[in-house]
Order: structure tokens, then C-alpha cells, then sequence
């Protein structure tokens, strides 16, 4: 399904991961299947009568809902744009552009899924566990943030998900940063697929670094950038890959993390 | 009943002519090759759109990040990020030639003689109407000052662009000109079709957490509704003073925005930023303007264009007097 | 715990000195003349203020409507209203001379001789700190160009003024000239004690219903947040390139504005159209810099003035070697 | 009272005289008694996280209510600004600067008042004939409109004032405009007061002109022009008046119609 301007209206809205909110918004027909997890909406953060906020801001795709033409997606208030969409309430309307970009792909062969989250990044990896669930696979998530209030509640997950947590406070799971975990699950992971802030990236390709052979197992990235299009039209949002510079918002916003020019 | 005629020739002077069916234009930069947009939205429909601003040799443009969001408006230093013109041509204007919308390509350089190469080369290629040269950029042979700042540099880039092509040739001005009416004469003068204005204008924003620049490039051009009362002043000011038709834009986002730039003297107009914000925007536009010139009770579009500006109207009732008696 | 030092001198190099406990000023036509404010907020507790551009014959300015709002700005034309020299003079130093603020005196002219008529007359008068010199304003003798436009008219107008007082001068630069580092280089070089810039930009609005423009004067100045890039890339330039201070403005709003002026080069700031929708902005900023300055660590402003600005900063420790050196 | 900037509360919203709405605002501990007929407040149209609408608007009090600390204004949702206040709920927070302005003044002779009203303009004559009645007063409150949906409502007026409308549709009382109407009442009215537009005024004026001997009635009017500031800062809203350029928030905006220089 190409992508699509449409009216939404908010459905939901619940409190989840410290001061971030799920909110559930109507997606026209036949969308909410199509979504492949790694995608995006972009969402215009203002009202009617006003020009600012200019830009629309880009939300990962947390979870689709089928079954009323909806999906969640995760809003942390961190400025201007994302702080307006939080403070809407059930029923206001919202004006979105999607679905955007690629999504994560999980390999035919893999049978052991490592994921890896910092804060809101955990809302592509929750529908990405979700599916692999559903396929059999097994998932281990790892999960970190500031303090334990800012983790993703485990009912987000599938059962079968082991959770695992790193907090910096100490105060629930591992104390200190999700990165540090993951080296454990090289051998057993067949895939690692990573979602959070830039620097979170860095610390796991170093941490991991000498536990990979022959660059295995894969890590896919869903990387961070400033949108203005969303659709391949401003080339604000390029990511240096060692094939050149890529429009991550329709080349990506997933690139295999060996790819990337760091 | 039929609505009124919306069409306009952005190139009456030339042969080759630039006959859109309608005024409104994605801009530069904003609206990629034009594929980028054609799930969206009609691209047939638009009167012509602007393709990304393209140099003599591939360039993959500034380290990021590249775009930041300012009160109302957006600062980019994409830095001219394209395939250079070799690429270009075999990629772009193939696919163009199989569409009816007239496409108009961007030409940046730092050197008269990059233009010129640009120029010549581009004359005989099917699937392009027009030219549109970005004299924003600095000029490497004048210490970084910009060609679009001086009338004579102004000038020399558009005599040397028009010796090499017949293609219909738009010069776009910056703002960052003391007096922008001195430099549409000077390439009016010069041979310039029409003249698009406004480019962005310089500014900074500088992230006090991390206590440097947003834009790895420092500096960046700023577009959006925030600069659109300096457009509608540049746009009015260089009608008065020139007789080939203005494109004017620079915070576009509304038809009542059109119509501010057409009031004030455009005959065309184009949107940049808010095809990012509002993809449907420039068919929103095309829509509306006819509906909008029927309430009003005029024939065409002709009957808007400058009414905000009697300056511009005399002169244009001189000359049409003139080009009568002749 | 005291808090860091946020005081400044703003003509180091002038024995009358311009020390302002913080570094916080209402700007020129955005604060009447003080008292329009007094109920407000503690006009005392300001750094400074400067005062309403006056001229040497009193003018009733420009017809209505003068003011318009644009996308997160303003335009204004209201045509330097004000009681004229001889009257302003009777009115308000008296009154000032009995505040503890300091008050600038924003001086307009359109030829050098009424520079020098006003800079001479207000030199000896009580109740007046220091003295604005506005060049954006029109020069009558060249044609309506701009003196802040020009170098050596900037430098010529510096020069006059300086000739016929001992007040501290900051020459208040527009941002409408090419190279706007430049022009604060004459401004030094011609002996200002500080340049402070941005002052507005020229923009008009059409009025699509009358077709005309909103404005009477057709255009006037943009100001607010959406010229606040402008603004930032200018101070940041000026910074790298004079000696004396700079007192940076154009679309601050909050304090993270602010800091982007004081990151960018500048010793001081103010504030203009934002005094109209937040009359507490300067007294919240006088408030807040101190204390976000020690959750920063900072013993004092100077430490964070040019921060994002390496080449500022290299010069500045060029400059005080130097000094040291002597 | 000083102007003051304060948080107010929405405490009632009440459709009213065609698209507009009577709105209840809050105001500090004592503002409700002081306001005057005539004077204003100043709003802030925008929340959190936007610059844009940039500046304040101006309001009319309707109605002081000090039995709960709040005042009535009449909004109507012309643009940006004022189409944002009337699109708030109760329980919102504006952010006002009031009070501000001069206000209409009763002579102390003065018996017969004729009140003059245009749309929206209504507000501050429906305050002022309140007090008037109060005081024992004979009020007529002459009003126009579009239609007979943009009068408002009888029911806004003490029982005593006499109420005559005119429309321009004809749907409701005069056929035609509410200047029409003045001429009749020049030999009773000891004072005339008008707020609305600016052709009205013009028009009431070249209406009243023949009926007027040495200027009498005197006609007071509320001038509405484009704010920024509100409190004499900026000039931008002046009134050309033969005694020269007045500031029409602190010196107005009500004045002696024949000062004003046409
Ligand atoms: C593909 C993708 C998926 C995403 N998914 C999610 C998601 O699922 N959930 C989620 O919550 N977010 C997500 N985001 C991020 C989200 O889209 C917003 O970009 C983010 O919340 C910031 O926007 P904002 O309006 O809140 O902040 P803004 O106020 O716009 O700030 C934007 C950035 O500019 C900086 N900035 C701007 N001005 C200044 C200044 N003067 N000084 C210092 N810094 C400044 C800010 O620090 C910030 O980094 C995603 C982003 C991308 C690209
Ligand atoms: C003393 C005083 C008292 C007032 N009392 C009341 C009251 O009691 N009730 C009430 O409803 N209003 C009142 N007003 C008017 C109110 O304050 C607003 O000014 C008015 O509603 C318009 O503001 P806005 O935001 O709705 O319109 P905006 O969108 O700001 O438009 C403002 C004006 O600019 C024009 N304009 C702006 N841009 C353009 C453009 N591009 N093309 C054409 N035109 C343009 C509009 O036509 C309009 O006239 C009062 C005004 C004053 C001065
Ligand atoms: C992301 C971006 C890229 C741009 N690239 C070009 C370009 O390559 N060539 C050019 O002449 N103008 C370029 N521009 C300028 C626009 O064409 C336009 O002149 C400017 O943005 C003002 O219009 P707007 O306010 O409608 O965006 C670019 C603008 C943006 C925002
Ligand atoms: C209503 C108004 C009147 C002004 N009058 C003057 C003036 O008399 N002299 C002057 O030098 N600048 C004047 N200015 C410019 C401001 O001092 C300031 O340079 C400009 O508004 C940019 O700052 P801001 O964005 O904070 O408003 C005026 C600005 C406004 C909005
Ligand atoms: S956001 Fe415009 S190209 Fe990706
Ligand atoms: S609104 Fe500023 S002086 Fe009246």
C-alpha cells in the first residue's frame, strides 16, 4: 500500500514506559494489516490556525490493530511536536501521513530473535516479537532505560518473550546499560535488532564487537533523523551507509548496523 | 459553466515558450525528481515542478544533521546532494519525457563556466521545458560571495546561460540582495525568461544542551511561512520594476497565500517546505484558485495578477498601449 | 550560595563606561519609554532599556494600520512616532534620572548633521546612560539607500557621533546589508563601544479581500521568533569578526533563545516584540539566566558567551594573551 | 486597578448572537468590581509549545460577574486568534492581561442613553446599559446584523432597555442598517454610545449629522484597532484624533466621536 494522507482520530490513550503515552489511532482500511514492523507514521503536531510546529514528526508503528483499523504507537513528550500529540485526548483528530519507510526483516533461517530497546525504540521491536512469536520463533528482549518506571511494562510483550532489563538508577534488573547485557546472547542470537537513542547504537556494535564473527549474527538498526518529507523529497534525513548517503526515511529507517558509516 | 483560465506562459519572449496549464509549481529541493511525490498525489496535474537543484559534478552534500524546525519555518544545508549532471541526464529526464508536465531543472554552480556546461548540455535534452538557474550560491572566483548578490555577476551567469540554450530560462534570486529589484533588471536584461524569487534565507539556530550549531553545516537556508511577508515584499517590489513574468514563493501554504504573491505581481507561484508538511497542497492550490477567481467575478487569472499593486498595473497598461501602437 | 555573576559592561573601551547589572534590555520601540511598563513588572531591575527611536523634529508617524501579525512575527511601519529631540528632552531624562536603570537613548536620522545634532545635544543630559545609534533608517542624501547597508556610511555615521559625545555608542546594524560583519567592523573601527543587531527586516503582508497591502506604509519591519535564525547566523558572524560587544536580538522568547545569542557571541540581549506578548519575559530571563547558569556549573555569563562559537572563542583568548602580554 | 497578567479559567461557554459565544473567563480577587464599561482584556491565542498566532487579542468585558470572581466576554471566531479562544472547553487556562483601556463615561446630567451596537460590538454597551439601568437610567439599545441569528438575545439586556433591531436580510426587526434607526432618537438621547465597525461608525455619524445641534448628543465610541501591546508601548494602534496620534489601548479605545480625525 502506497502511502496515504488521511485523517485519524485518537482511540485510546494509556499511560506506558515513564512519561511516554501508547495511543491508539484509526488507520484508513486494509492499513493496519500491511504494516510491517519498522514502519512509521508522520504525524502534522499542531492544531488548526497555527504554522507552528512546522514539520510532522515521525512515530514507529508499536502495534496494529486490525481488528478496529487502528495502531498504537508510543509518544514520549521529549519537545514541542511530540509533547502536543501527547497532550491530545480520545477523540481529536490528528493529520497523518502513511505508512512510511522499510521495516525489519527477519530471515527466513533465524530462529533465536535478540532484541534490543532503549526507551520509546521499543515500539517497532514490541510488533517485530509479536510477529515472531506468532511465526514460533523465540525472542529474547532486552529492555533499558533511566529508572525502572521508564521500562515497557512485560504485558506488552507476548508471553513467550524472555525480558530482561537494565536500569542506570539500578532500580529494576541490571544495573547500568542495556548494552551491557546483550554480549551474553551473541552465541545463542541469530539476528539482533536494535531500536533507541544513536549513542545506543555505538555502545552495542563496540560491545558486541569482539563476541561477532564474520559479522554474525546480523544487527539490524531502525536509526533516528530529523524528517521534514518523510518520502524521499528533502533528503534531510540521510544516513552515510557505505553504499553513499541514503534517505532513511524511505531507504530505511532499518539498516544492517555494518552498513552505516559511523 | 466554465471556470476561468488559470493558465499562464512563464516565457512569452522565447520561442519554446513555458505554457503551464496552471501557476502552481512545486519548488527546488522540495519535490525531488518528481517520482517521490506520484503515489501521493496527480503529478500530471501540477503546472510544472522544479526538479532538485543539480551541479556539473555528483555531490553527496553536507554531514548531517541537515534540516532543523525554527519558529514557523525549517533551516536546511542539504549542501546540493545530487547525481551531477551525467547521471542526471540518463536517469531523470527519460522518465520526464513520457509525462505531459512540463519539468524544470534546477542548475547550481560555483563558476560561470559550470553553468554554461550545464546549460549547453541540458539545450537538446527531451523531457525538460525549462531552466531555472539558482544564482543563491556562492561564487568560488569571488571569495564565496554570492552571484545572486550583485547585479553584474547576476548579469554575466544569465548572458552566458542564455548564449548556450533556447530552453526557457528562469533566473531565481536570492533575498539576500540589498536591492533585489536592481537584480531582476540585470537579468532581465540580460536575456532571463522570468525570475523566481525568493531562495532561503541565511540563518542559524545553535542547540544550547550540546553548545553548537544544529546544522553540522553551521548556517542554512530558512524557508517556511516565517519568511513569506520578506517574499511578498521582494516579489511586489520587483514587479514594479521588471516587465517578464515573476514566479514568486517563500511560505507558501494556503490558497489566501497564493493569492498575497499573485496580488502583489507573480504570475506563477511555487511551493517549497509545505509540500513536505502538506503533500497535497500544490492540487489543493490548483483546485481552489479557479473556484476562487469565479467568485470573484474574474475572467482569468490575469485579472488578480499585481491588483495589489497599482505601480505594476500602469506599467502594464503602458505597455500593453505600446505593444498596441505597435 | 551567591549565584554566578551575570553583570556586563558594554563599553569597556569608554571611561563613561555601560555596566548593566544583568544583561537583559528591552529593545528600542517595543518599551515606550519605560514608564508604559511600571505597573508590570520592576522596571529598576532591568539591565537597561532602550527607549523609543526618537528623531530631531517630532513626527506623528506613519497612518494606520501599522501593525500586522505574519506567521510567528510581525510587521510594523510605525514610522518613528515620537515628541521630536527638544520635547523628548523636557519629558523623560528628568524622570529617568531619578531610576537606578540605565537608559539608552535609540537615536534616528536620515542625514549624518541630525546624527550629530542629537549625539551633541544628548551628551551632558542627566538621566541617559548611553546611546543607540539606529542606521537602519533611510539616508536621505543617497537616495533613500540605507546607511546600516553600506560600510562607509555606517563607519561615516559612527564617526559623527562619536565626534560630538562621550556616552557609551552602540550602533544598532540591520540585517538587510550583504555582509553584515562588514558593516559591524566600520561600526568598531569608527569607535562604537558595542553593535547590537538584528534590527528588522523589510516585509509586507496583502490584504486579499481589499487587494492591497494590510500596512498603509505598504511595507514595515518583521520581527519576532520567525526572524530569531537570522538573527542567531548574524551575531554568530559579527562575533568572530570585532572586539568590542555585542548586544544580540530578533525573536527571543524564552530563555533557551537566549542562550542562543549568548552561545553565538553575544554579551547581552534584547528583547523586543516578545515584551508585547509576555511584558514579564526580560524579568523571567533576569530570573532564570543566573540560576540555569549555576545547574551549568558556570561562575559567571562569561563562560558561556561564544560557547558554540570556536572562532569567537580563539580570538577572544588571542585578544586577552595579548592584553596579558602588554 | 493596574493592568495585571494573570491565568484565568474558563468557567462557561454559551453560544451567543450568531457564531460567536458568551465566554466566562476568571479573573484575580477584585478585578470584577473595578472593570469599567468599555474596557478590555487582552488574550494570549495559543497554548503550550506554539508561537503562532503570535500576539495577544483584544476583548470587550460583556460582563462583570463578581459574584465569582470572573467576567463575560463575547467572542467571535473571525481568524486565527479569536477562532482558537472559541474553539476552547471549559476548564481551559488563558493567559490574560487586563484590564485594560479607558471606558465609556456617563455624564452625571445625562438621563436618556442610546446605545448603538454592530455584531460583536455589542459587549461593552450590554455592561454599560446594565449600569446605566442600575443607576435609573432610560436606555435604548439599538442592534444590527446580518441576519436575526447574529442579534443578540433580549434576554442579555435588563428588562427596562428598550430593544430595536435592524437586520440586512429583513429576518428580524428594521430592514436595512441599524444607522437608520438613530436618527429618531437624537431629540430624546442626552448621550449616545456605539461599538462596532468602523463604517458604522462612519455611517452613524453622517446619519446623525443633520439631527445634531452644537454637537449634541455627544457620541462616545469604542474604536477597535489591531493591538500588539495593550498598554501604550508599541503605537501601533493610534487614532488620528485632532488632537494628534492617541494610543487607543490606554487613551482609548473609547472616544468623543467628533475628536476623532475622519
Ligand atoms: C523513524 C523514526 C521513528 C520514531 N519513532 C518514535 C516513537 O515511536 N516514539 C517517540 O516518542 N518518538 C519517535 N521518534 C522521534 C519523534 O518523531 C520526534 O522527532 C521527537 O519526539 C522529537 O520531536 P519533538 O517535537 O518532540 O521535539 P522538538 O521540539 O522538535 O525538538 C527536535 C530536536 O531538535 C532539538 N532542538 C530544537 N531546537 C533546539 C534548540 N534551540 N536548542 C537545543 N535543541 C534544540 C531538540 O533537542 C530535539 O532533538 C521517531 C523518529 C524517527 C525518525
Ligand atoms: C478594544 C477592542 C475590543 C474588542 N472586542 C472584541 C469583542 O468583544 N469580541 C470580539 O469577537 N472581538 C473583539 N475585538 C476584535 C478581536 O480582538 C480580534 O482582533 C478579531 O477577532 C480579529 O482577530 P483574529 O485573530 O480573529 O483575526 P486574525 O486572523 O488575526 O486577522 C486579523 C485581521 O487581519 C486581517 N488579515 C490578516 N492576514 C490577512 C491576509 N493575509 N489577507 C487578508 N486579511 C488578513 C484579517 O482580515 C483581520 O482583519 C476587539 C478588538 C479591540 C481592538
Ligand atoms: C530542503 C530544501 C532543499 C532546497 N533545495 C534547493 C535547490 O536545490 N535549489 C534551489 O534553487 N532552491 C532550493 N531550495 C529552496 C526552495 O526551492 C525555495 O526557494 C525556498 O524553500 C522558499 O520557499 P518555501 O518557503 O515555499 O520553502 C530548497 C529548500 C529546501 C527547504
Ligand atoms: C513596534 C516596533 C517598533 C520598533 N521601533 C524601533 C525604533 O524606534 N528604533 C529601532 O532601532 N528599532 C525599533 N524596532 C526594532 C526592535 O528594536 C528590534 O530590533 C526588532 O523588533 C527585532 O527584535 P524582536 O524580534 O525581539 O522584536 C521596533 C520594533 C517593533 C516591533
Ligand atoms: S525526510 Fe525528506 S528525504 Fe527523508
Ligand atoms: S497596542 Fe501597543 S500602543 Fe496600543
Amino acid at each position: 500500500m502506497p502511502p496515504k494522507l488521511f485523517q485519524s482520530e485518537i482511540l485510546a490513550i494509556e499511560p506506558e514506559l515513564g512519561d511516554a503515552s501508547r495511543v491508539t489511532i484509526s488507520v484508513p482500511a486494509g492499513m493496519a494489516n500491511e504494516v510491517r514492523p519498522g514502519q512509521f507514521v508522520h504525524i502534522l503536531p499542531r492544531g488548526e490556525g497555527t504554522l507552528d510546529p512546522l514539520l510532522r514528526r515521525p512515530f514507529s508503528v508499536m502495534r496494529p490493530r486490525p481488528e478496529n483499523q487502528s495502531v498504537d504507537i508510543l509518544v514520549r513528550p521529549f519537545g514541542r511536536g511530540s509533547g502536543w500529540i501527547a497532550r491530545q485526548k480520545i477523540g481529536a483528530s490528528l493529520d497523518v501521513l502513511g505508512l512510511l519507510g522499510n521495516g525489519f526483516s527477519i530471515n527466513p533461517s533465524a530462529r533465536n530473535l535478540l532484541m534490543v530497546a532503549g526507551g520509546v525504540g521499543a515500539a517497532p521491536l514490541v510488533m517485530l516479537s509479536e510477529e515472531a512469536v506468532e511465526k514460533g520463533l523465540n525472542v529474547t528482549f532486552l529492555m533499558g532505560g533511566a529508572t525502572a518506571a521508564a521500562l515497557l511494562s512485560p504485558s506488552q510483550l507476548p508471553e513467550s518473550v524472555e525480558y530482561v532489563v537494565a536500569t542506570d538508577d539500578g532500580s529494576q534488573g541490571h544495573h547500568g546499560f542495556v548494552t551491557d547485557l546483550a554480549p551474553n546472547y551473541v552465541p545463542w542470537a541469530d539476528q539482533v535488532f536494535t531500536c533507541g537513542p544513536e549513542m545506543m547504537f555505538r555502545s552495542l556494535r563496540r560491545a558486541l564487537e569482539p563476541h561477532r564473527l564474520h559479522r554474525k549474527p546480523p544487527i539490524q538498526v531502525s536509526m533516528e533523523r530529523s524528517m521534514a518529507c518523510g518520502i524521499g523529497a528533502c533528503l534531510g534525513c540521510v544516513v552515510e551507509t557505505k553504499k553513499g548517503m541514503s534517505a532513511s526515511c524511505v531507504d530505511g529507517p532499518v539498516y544492517d548496523l555494518d552498513l552505516i558509516d559511523w | 459553466m466554465t471556470l476561468p483560465d488559470i493558465s499562464v506562459d512563464l516565457a512569452p519572449n522565447n520561442p519554446r515558450e513555458l505554457r503551464l496549464a496552471n501557476p502552481v509549481i512545486p519548488a527546488s529541493g522540495c519535490f525531488g525528481y518528481g517520482q517521490e511525490y506520484a503515489h501521493l498525489i496527480d503529478v500530471q496535474r501540477l503546472g510544472a515542478f522544479v526538479s532538485k537543484g543539480i551541479t556539473p559534478k555528483p555531490r553527496s552534500g553536507n554531514p548531517m544533521p541537515r534540516i532543523v524546525e525554527t519558529p514557523a519555518g525549517m533551516l536546511n544545508a542539504i549542501g546540493l546532494q545530487n547525481p551531477g549532471l551525467r547521471d542526471f541526464i540518463k536517469k531523470y529526464p527519460p522518465i520526464w519525457n513520457d509525462w505531459t508536465v512540463p519539468v524544470i531543472v534546477n542548475i547550481s554552480a560555483e563558476t560561470v563556466e559550470d553553468f554554461v556546461e550545464m546549460a549547453a548540455t541540458l539545450d537538446e535534452v527531451p523531457g525538460i521545458a525549462g531552466l531555472e538557474v539558482n544564482v543563491s550560491c556562492p561564487n568560488v572566483n569571488a571569495g564565496g560571495f554570492c552571484f545572486g548578490w550583485d547585479a553584474d555577476m547576476t548579469a554575466e551567469v544569465t548572458r552566458a546561460v542564455r548564449a548556450v540554450t533556447t530552453l526557457p530560462v528562469i533566473v531565481k534570486l536570492s533575498p539576500g540582495a540589498i536591492d533585489i529589484v536592481e537584480i531582476a533588471q540585470a537579468a532581465e536584461e540580460a536575456g532571463a525568461d522570468a525570475v523566481s524569487l525568493i531562495n532561503t534565507l541565511v540563518g542559524m539556530t545553535i542547540d544550547t544542551r550540546r553548545r553548537k550549531p544544529i546544522l553540522a553545516n553551521q548556517t542554512g537556508g530558512l524557508s517556511g511561512p516565517a519568511v513569506k511577508p520578506v517574499a511578498v515584499r521582494m516579489v511586489y517590489q520587483v514587479a514594479q520594476g521588471v516587465s517578464i513574468p515573476i514566479v514568486g514563493l517563500g511560505g507558501i501554504t494556503s490558497l489566501n497565500d497564493a493569492l498575497e504573491f499573485f496580488m502583489a505581481g507573480a504570475s506563477a507561484i511555487q511551493v517549497g517546505t509545505a509540500m513536505f508538511v502538506q503533500p497535497t497542497i500544490a492540487m489543493d492550490l490548483i483546485d481552489q484558485l479557479p473556484v476562487w477567481l469565479q467568485q470573484q467575478g474574474c475572467e482569468s487569472l490575469a485579472d488578480i495578477i499585481g491588483s495589489a499593486n497599482p505601480r505594476f498595473r500602469a506599467k502594464l497598461a503602458v505597455e500593453s498601449a505600446e505593444s498596441a501602437a505597435v
